[in-house]
C-alpha cells in the first residue's frame, strides 16, 4: 500500500511537470486477482494505479509499441526485476533509447511490495548483478523435474502432447517483450521455413523456432506462459535455454544497456566439445 | 411428469449410442485443458467445470483441416479430395453457448457457397446440451437474449436434477428425438424437481450498444483506441471464440506434392488484410479490435439477423491482458449514442 | 489452366493468357463470366493469389489475366512458361452493369497496376462501341515505365472514337514523354470531362480512388453512375473465409464491383 | 520382406572447407557411405537452424553440420558465431525430445579428405543404429492425414 500511494503521487508529480508523457502501471482487472495494464496520462487514471503481489505481467513490450517512442518524450513504467533486465535489452539491441523510460521497480516477496531504488535502467545495475550472482535456483517444480528424468523417446513424447494443444494463436509471441519483429519468421512465406499449420509438427517446429530465437535473451517473465491458451509449460523451455547460455557463456540476459546479445557475439575459446 | 435420464443409466446409454455407431463427445477435463473430446465412459466426463476451455468450434472446425492432395506429374497436375469425416457423432454435455454458437455460425457456412467441411459435420452430428446450474464472473450469455437453458442450436435439452441424479430430457428435434430413441427404454417417467439454472446476471443493455454501434459517427470514435490500448493482438480470443469462424488457405508441400489446407485465421492479427502493396486497410490493432466487435454485433446481426456472440465468456477469461467483449460492451454502453 | 501466351508489361508486371484444359469448363465459364468478375489463380505449393480477370466479356476464348509479382504466389506464377499449368478458380464477384451503360457516355479512370480490370471494361464496351456515346479514359502510372497495356494505350489513342488521357507522378516523366505530368485525379479536373449522361469506372490503389471519387463530387457526378472496384485480399473468394470484409459487405460476394454511393456507405476507416 | 533401413542425412557444409574436403575425398578415391546429400553453403555462420527444421520436415533421419577449424573460417569468424548457435540449438533439441546423436557437427578442412570420408562413414553407421526418426515421421504423417474430428 505504502509502496502504491508512493508511486501515485511521484506518478502525478512526473505528469504534472510534464517530464512524463504517459506513465504504464497496472490497475484492477476483471476479477479480485486479476490485473490489467493501465495508461495513465491524468490525475484521474494515476489514482487508478494498482501495486501488489498480483500485478506480475511484464509490461515492457509496450514500450516497443509502433510510434510510442518516437517523439523523444518520456515515458514511465513499472516493472519486477525482470521488466528491467527486458529495458536492457531492448537498449541493447536498440529498440529504444533508455533515457527515454522512467522506471518505477518493484518487487514482491509473498503479498508484500517493496519499491526498488532508481529510476533509470543503469541505476538497477547493482541490483541485476546481484541477480546474477546468486545462482538461478532450481526449479522444485514437479514437472520440470519429471521431464529431465526422461529419455529422449519420452521427453519427445511429452512436448509431442504438449504441443498438440497448440493453436497457433500466437499469444506467446504477443505477450514477450522481446518479440518485437515487425514481421516474425512465421509469417515470412519466402522461404517458408516452417509450416504455418496447426498440426503438431508445425506446432512443434513454431515452439523451437521460438525458443531458440528467445535464447540468452528470455528474462524469465513468464508472459508467453500465462498467455498461453492451452497451457503449455513454455517457462521450461524459455529456462532451459537461460540455463544453457549462462553456463556455456556465463551470460545473464538483460545485465546492461551496452551488453552484447550473445548469439551474436562469440568468444575464441567457446567450448565446443560436442563438434567432430 | 417428466421423462428423466439418470446419471447411472450414463453409462448404458453410451454403449448404446456406440453400439448404434455414434462416436460420443463431451467435456474432458486433463490436468492441462479442458475441452470437448470423444469419450468412452461416463467416468470420462466432466460435468463440474462451468465450461470447458476450447469451444464446441473444434468439432466442426478444426484449427486444420487438409482440403486437397496434389501431385504435379509432367503436363498433369492430379488432385485428390479430402472429404470430411462422415462418421456419425452424439455431443453430449455441450454448454447451451456452445451449441447457439454453432446455429450462429450455420448461417454464415450456409450462406450462398456451402461450406461442406462445416455442413456435413453438422448433419452428422446430434447437440445434446446441458442447461447450465454453474456460471462465473465471465458468462454473458443473458445480456445477449440468451440463457444459461437456452435451447438454440441444441438438439435435445437436459436439465440437471435438483438431486443432481440426472437429467430432464426434452427433445427440440428430429434428429435429437432419433437419437434418443437408442435409449428410449433407459429413460424413466419422474417427477423430480429440476435444479435452478445458474444466475448469470446482465452486464450491459445490448439495443443500447448495438445503436451505438450502428451509429456511423463512432466509427472513429477515440473510444476504439482507449479500449483496446492494450491489446497486443494474440488471436486467443478469436481461435477460443465458438463463433469466430475466419480461416486462411495455405499450401503445404513441395513442387512435386503436397496438401492444401484450411486453418483458423484472426481478424487479430496485422497480417490478416494487409495487402501485397503492403496497404493495409486495418493497421492499427484499434482497428483490427473494432472490426471484431463490430463484426459481432452490427455487421453479421446486419447479415443474418444473430449476433455473432453466443456469451460465453472466452475472450474475456482467458485474455492475457484481461481485455474482452464483456469490458467493451459495458463501457459501450454508458456512453451516449 | 495453361499459359499459352506471356508478355510483361512494364518491370515486375505480366500478362499470361490462358486456355482451359477442360470443355465443360470452358463452357461453364462462357456462360457466367461478366467484366469484373475475379478469379484465384494458383501454383500448388505455393498458393492462390486473388485479381481481375482482364480480358472482357466479349472475348471468353481465353482468359488474360495481369499481375504484379510480389509476393509468394505471383513469383511462382511469373516463373511458369507458356505451355505450363496453373489452376484457376472463378470467376466470383460480381459485374459491372454494362447494359445500364449503353447509349451513355463513358469515363474510365484507372491507375497504375489496375488498368487491367478497366480494360476489362473498356473493351467489353468498345467490342460494341455503336452502343455508347462519348468514350474517355483517363489512365496515370508512377512513371512511363510503370504504363501497363503499352501497344493498346497506342492502339487507343490512335481510334479517334476514344479520348484517351495518359498522365505518369511527378518525377516519374521520361525525356520524351509528351502526355501529362501529375497524378491522376488532378490531371481528371483538368481534363474535366462532363458529369452529362456520363458514367465513370475508376480502377486503382485505394488512396486514388479515395482522391478521384472527390475529384468526381467536384466535377458534378453523381454517385450512383460512378463505378469502382475493391480489391481487398481474399482466401476463400466465396463469403467465408472473412478477410475482404469491408463493414457488412463481403467484397468477394457482393463485389468487387461498387457504386461511389456504395462505397459511401462503408466505414472510409477500413478501406 | 522389408527393405534394411538406409538412412537419409542431410549434411549442411561450408564450400571452403568441409566442400573441399568432400571434394578431395572424391578425387582421392576415398570409399564412403552413400546416404548423404550436401547442401553447399557459404559459411558456416550462414547454416540457420530453420535448414536443420526443414531437413527434419521433409524426413531426413539425421543432420550434419560442418566447415572450417576455428580460425580458418575465410570470413574470419563465421563459424565462431555458428558455433555458439549450435551449441545453443543442440541443447535445445536435447531439451524437447530430438536426440543430439541425429544432429551432427564436426570442423573439416580443405585437406581432410579422409577425415571427411570417416566421418560420412560414422555419422551413417550412428543413425543406422539409432533407426529412422519415427516420432518425427509419424508428425510428417499426421500432416498427411485428413482430419479426424
Amino acid at each position: 500500500m505504502i509502496t502504491q500511494e508512493k508511486y501515485r503521487t511521484r506518478v502525478k508529480e512526473l505528469l504534472a511537470s510534464n517530464s512524463v508523457k504517459m506513465v504504464i502501471g497496472y490497475k484492477q482487472g476483471s476479477t479480485a486477482d486479476r490485473r490489467r495494464p493501465l495508461f495513465v496520462r491524468s490525475f484521474e487514471e494515476a489514482d487508478e494505479l494498482v501495486l501488489d503481489s498480483n500485478c506480475i505481467g511484464n509490461l515492457a513490450g509496450y514500450l516497443v509499441t509502433e510510434g510510442l517512442l518516437s517523439d523523444e518524450k518520456r515515458v514511465g513504467i513499472f516493472l519486477r526485476p525482470e521488466g528491467i533486465r527486458s529495458i536492457n535489452i531492448l537498449a541493447a539491441e536498440s529498440q529504444l533509447n533508455p533515457e527515454q523510460i522512467i522506471i518505477f521497480g518493484f518487487d514482491t516477496s509473498g503479498r508484500e511490495v517493496k519499491a526498488l531504488q532508481g529510476e533509470q535502467a543503469e541505476d538497477f545495475s547493482g541490483l541485476i548483478d546481484s541477480l546474477k550472482e546468486k545462482p538461478p535456483e532450481k526449479s522444485s517444480d514437479a514437472l520440470l523435474y519429471r521431464i529431465d528424468q526422461m529419455n529422449t523417446e519420452e521427453r519427445f513424447a511429452f512436448w509431442k502432447d504438449e504441443f498438440s494443444r497448440c493453436i497457433k494463436c500466437y499469444a506467446c509471441r504477443q505477450a514477450c517483450p522481446m518479440c518485437y519483429c515487425r514481421r516474425c519468421i512465421v509469417d515470412s512465406n519466402q522461404p517458408q521455413w516452417i509450416n504455418t499449420s496447426s498440426h503438431t509438427l508445425g506446432n512443434f517446429e513454431w515452439n523451437i523456432v521460438r525458443a531458440f530465437h528467445l535464447a540468452g535473451r528470455c528474462v524469465g517473465c513468464g508472459n508467453c506462459d500465462r498467455a498461453c491458451p492451452v497451457n503449455i509449460p513454455l517457462r521450461f523451455i524459455n529456462a532451459r535455454m537461460a540455463q544453457e547460455v549462462f553456463e556455456s557463456f556465463d551470460h545473464y540476459a538483460g545485465t546492461s544497456q551496452t551488453q552484447e546479445p550473445v548469439l551474436a557475439s562469440f568468444n575464441k575459446d567457446d567450448s565446443e566439445t560436442f563438434i567432430l | 411428469m417428466t421423462r428423466i435420464l439418470f446419471s447411472d443409466k450414463l453409462d448404458n446409454c453410451i454403449a448404446r449410442w456406440r453400439a448404434a455407431g455414434l462416436t460420443v463427445f463431451g467435456p474432458v477435463k486433463t490436468d492441462t485443458l479442458s475441452s470437448y473430446a470423444a469419450i468412452e465412459h461416463a467416468s470420462d466426463f466432466d460435468f463440474e467445470s462451468v465450461l470447458p476451455d476450447r469451444s464446441i468450434k473444434d468439432l466442426f472446425f478444426p484449427q486444420t483441416e487438409p482440403m486437397l492432395r496434389y501431385t504435379i506429374k509432367k503436363r498433369a497436375i492430379d488432385t485428390e479430395d479430402f472429404a470430411p469425416p462422415n462418421d456419425k457423432r452424439i455431443i453430449f454435455g455441450a454448454r447451451p453457448c456452445d451449441a447457439s454458437g454453432l446455429a450462429i455460425d450455420d448461417s454464415l457456412f450456409g450462406w450462398d457457397y456451402k461450406d461442406e467441411y462445416w455442413i456435413q459435420r453438422r448433419n452428422e452430428s446430434v447437440i445434446v446440451s446441458i442447461a447450465c446450474t454453474k456460471a462465473d464472473d465471465f458468462c454473458l450469455c443473458s445480456s445477449l437474449n440468451l440463457a444459461p437453458d437456452s435451447s438454440t442450436g441444441s438438439d435435445v435439452l437436459l436439465r440437471p436434477l435438483e438431486n443432481n441424479k440426472g437429467w430432464v430430457v426434452e427433445e427440440l428435434t428430429d434428429r435429437g428425438h432419433e437419437a434418443f430413441l437408442a435409449i428410449a427404454e433407459l429413460l424413466q417417467d419422474g417427477s423430480d424437481p429440476i435444479a435452478p439454472i445458474a444466475a448469470v446476471p446482465e452486464k450491459f443493455d445490448l439495443d443500447t450498444c448495438v445503436a451505438w454501434l450502428q451509429n456511423h459517427d463512432n466509427f472513429e470514435s477515440k473510444f476504439w483506441k482507449e479500449i483496446s490500448m492494450r491489446c497486443i493482438g494474440c488471436g486467443s480470443c478469436t481461435y477460443l471464440c465458438p463463433t469466430c469462424h475466419c480461416f486462411d488457405i495455405q499450401d503445404e508441400g513441395d513442387t512435386y506434392s503436397g496438401i492444401r489446407r484450411k486453418n483458423w485465421d484472426s481478424c487479430s492479427f496485422a497480417l490478416f488484410t494487409m495487402h501485397t502493396s503492403g496497404h493495409n486497410p486495418r493497421a492499427t490493432q484499434s482497428a483490427r479490435w473494432r472490426q471484431r466487435i463490430m463484426h459481432k454485433f452490427n455487421y453479421f446481426p446486419g447479415k443474418f439477423n444473430v449476433n455473432s456472440c453466443s456469451g460465453c465468456g472466452r475472450c474475456s477469461r482467458q485474455c492475457p491482458v484481461d481485455m474482452g467483449i464483456t469490458e467493451t460492451l459495458q463501457k459501450i454502453s454508458t456512453l451516449q449514442p | 489452366m495453361k499459359i499459352v501466351d506471356r508478355h510483361d508489361e512494364a518491370p515486375g508486371v505480366r500478362t499470361m493468357k490462358l486456355e482451359f484444359q477442360e470443355q465443360a469448363d470452358h463452357e461453364l465459364f462462357k456462360k457466367t463470366f461478366r467484366t469484373g468478375m475475379f478469379g484465384l489463380y494458383g501454383i500448388y505449393g505455393e498458393g492462390e493469389s486473388t485479381f481481375c480477370v482482364a480480358s472482357p466479356e466479349t472475348r471468353t476464348d481465353y482468359i488474360e489475366c495481369t499481375f504484379r509479382q510480389s509476393g509468394r504466389v505471383t513469383s511462382a506464377l511469373a516463373n511458369n512458361d507458356v505451355g505450363d499449368l496453373i489452376t484457376f478458380r472463378g470467376p466470383y464477384g460480381n459485374r459491372f452493369p454494362i447494359e445500364d451503360f449503353y447509349g451513355k457516355n463513358l469515363l474510365f479512370v484507372s491507375g497504375g497496376i489496375a488498368l487491367p480490370p478497366t480494360r476489362s471494361v473498356i473493351w467489353s464496351c468498345l467490342d460494341q462501341r455503336e452502343k455508347f456515346g462519348r468514350v474517355t479514359i483517363v489512365y496515370g502510372a508512377r512513371s512511363v515505365a510503370d504504363l501497363v497495356y503499352k501497344h493498346e494505350l497506342d492502339e487507343w489513342q490512335k481510334r479517334d472514337d476514344v479520348e484517351l488521357v495518359l498522365t505518369v507522378d511527378p518525377g516519374g516523366e521520361s525525356p520524351d514523354w509528351k502526355d501529362k505530368v501529375g497524378f491522376v485525379p488532378t490531371v481528371l479536373e483538368e481534363a474535366a470531362p462532363s458529369p452529362d449522361n456520363c458514367i465513370a469506372v475508376i480502377c486503382g490503389p485505394p488512396i486514388m480512388i479515395k482522391f478521384t471519387l472527390i475529384s468526381l463530387k467536384k466535377l458534378g457526378f453523381d454517385e450512383n453512375n460512378v463505378y469502382t472496384t475493391l480489391e481487398n485480399r481474399m482466401k476463400c473468394g466465396v463469403g467465408k473465409c472473412g478477410r475482404c470484409n469491408v463493414g457488412s459487405v463481403y467484397v468477394c460476394k457482393e463485389g468487387p464491383v461498387f457504386t461511389a454511393a456504395e462505397v459511401a456507405r462503408m466505414p472510409a476507416a477500413d478501406l | 520382406m522389408s527393405e534394411p533401413f538406409e538412412p537419409k542425412i542431410i549434411a549442411f557444409v561450408c564450400t571452403y572447407c568441409t566442400y573441399a574436403g568432400a571434394d578431395l575425398a572424391g578425387t582421392s578415391r576415398l570409399k564412403y557411405a552413400p546416404n548423404v546429400r550436401i547442401v553447399r553453403l557459404p559459411c558456416t555462420g550462414r547454416i540457420s537452424p530453420m535448414f536443420l527444421l526443414k531437413a527434419l520436415q521433409k524426413g531426413a533421419d539425421g543432420v550434419l553440420v560442418s566447415g572450417c577449424h576455428p580460425g580458418d573460417c575465410h570470413f574470419t569468424h563465421g563459424n565462431y558465431h555458428a558455433r555458439r548457435r549450435w551449441m545453443v540449438f543442440r541443447s535445445l533439441l536435447d531439451f524437447l525430445g530430438i536426440s543430439p546423436e541425429r544432429v551432427k557437427f564436426s570442423w573439416i578442412s580443405a585437406a581432410e579428405g579422409g577425415k571427411f570420408a570417416d566421418l560420412i562413414n560414422s555419422v551413417t553407421e550412428d543413425i543406422r543404429k539409432l533407426g529412422p526418426f519415427d516420432q518425427y515421421k509419424e508428425l510428417i504423417r499426421e500432416t498427411e492425414t485428413p482430419a479426424t474430428l
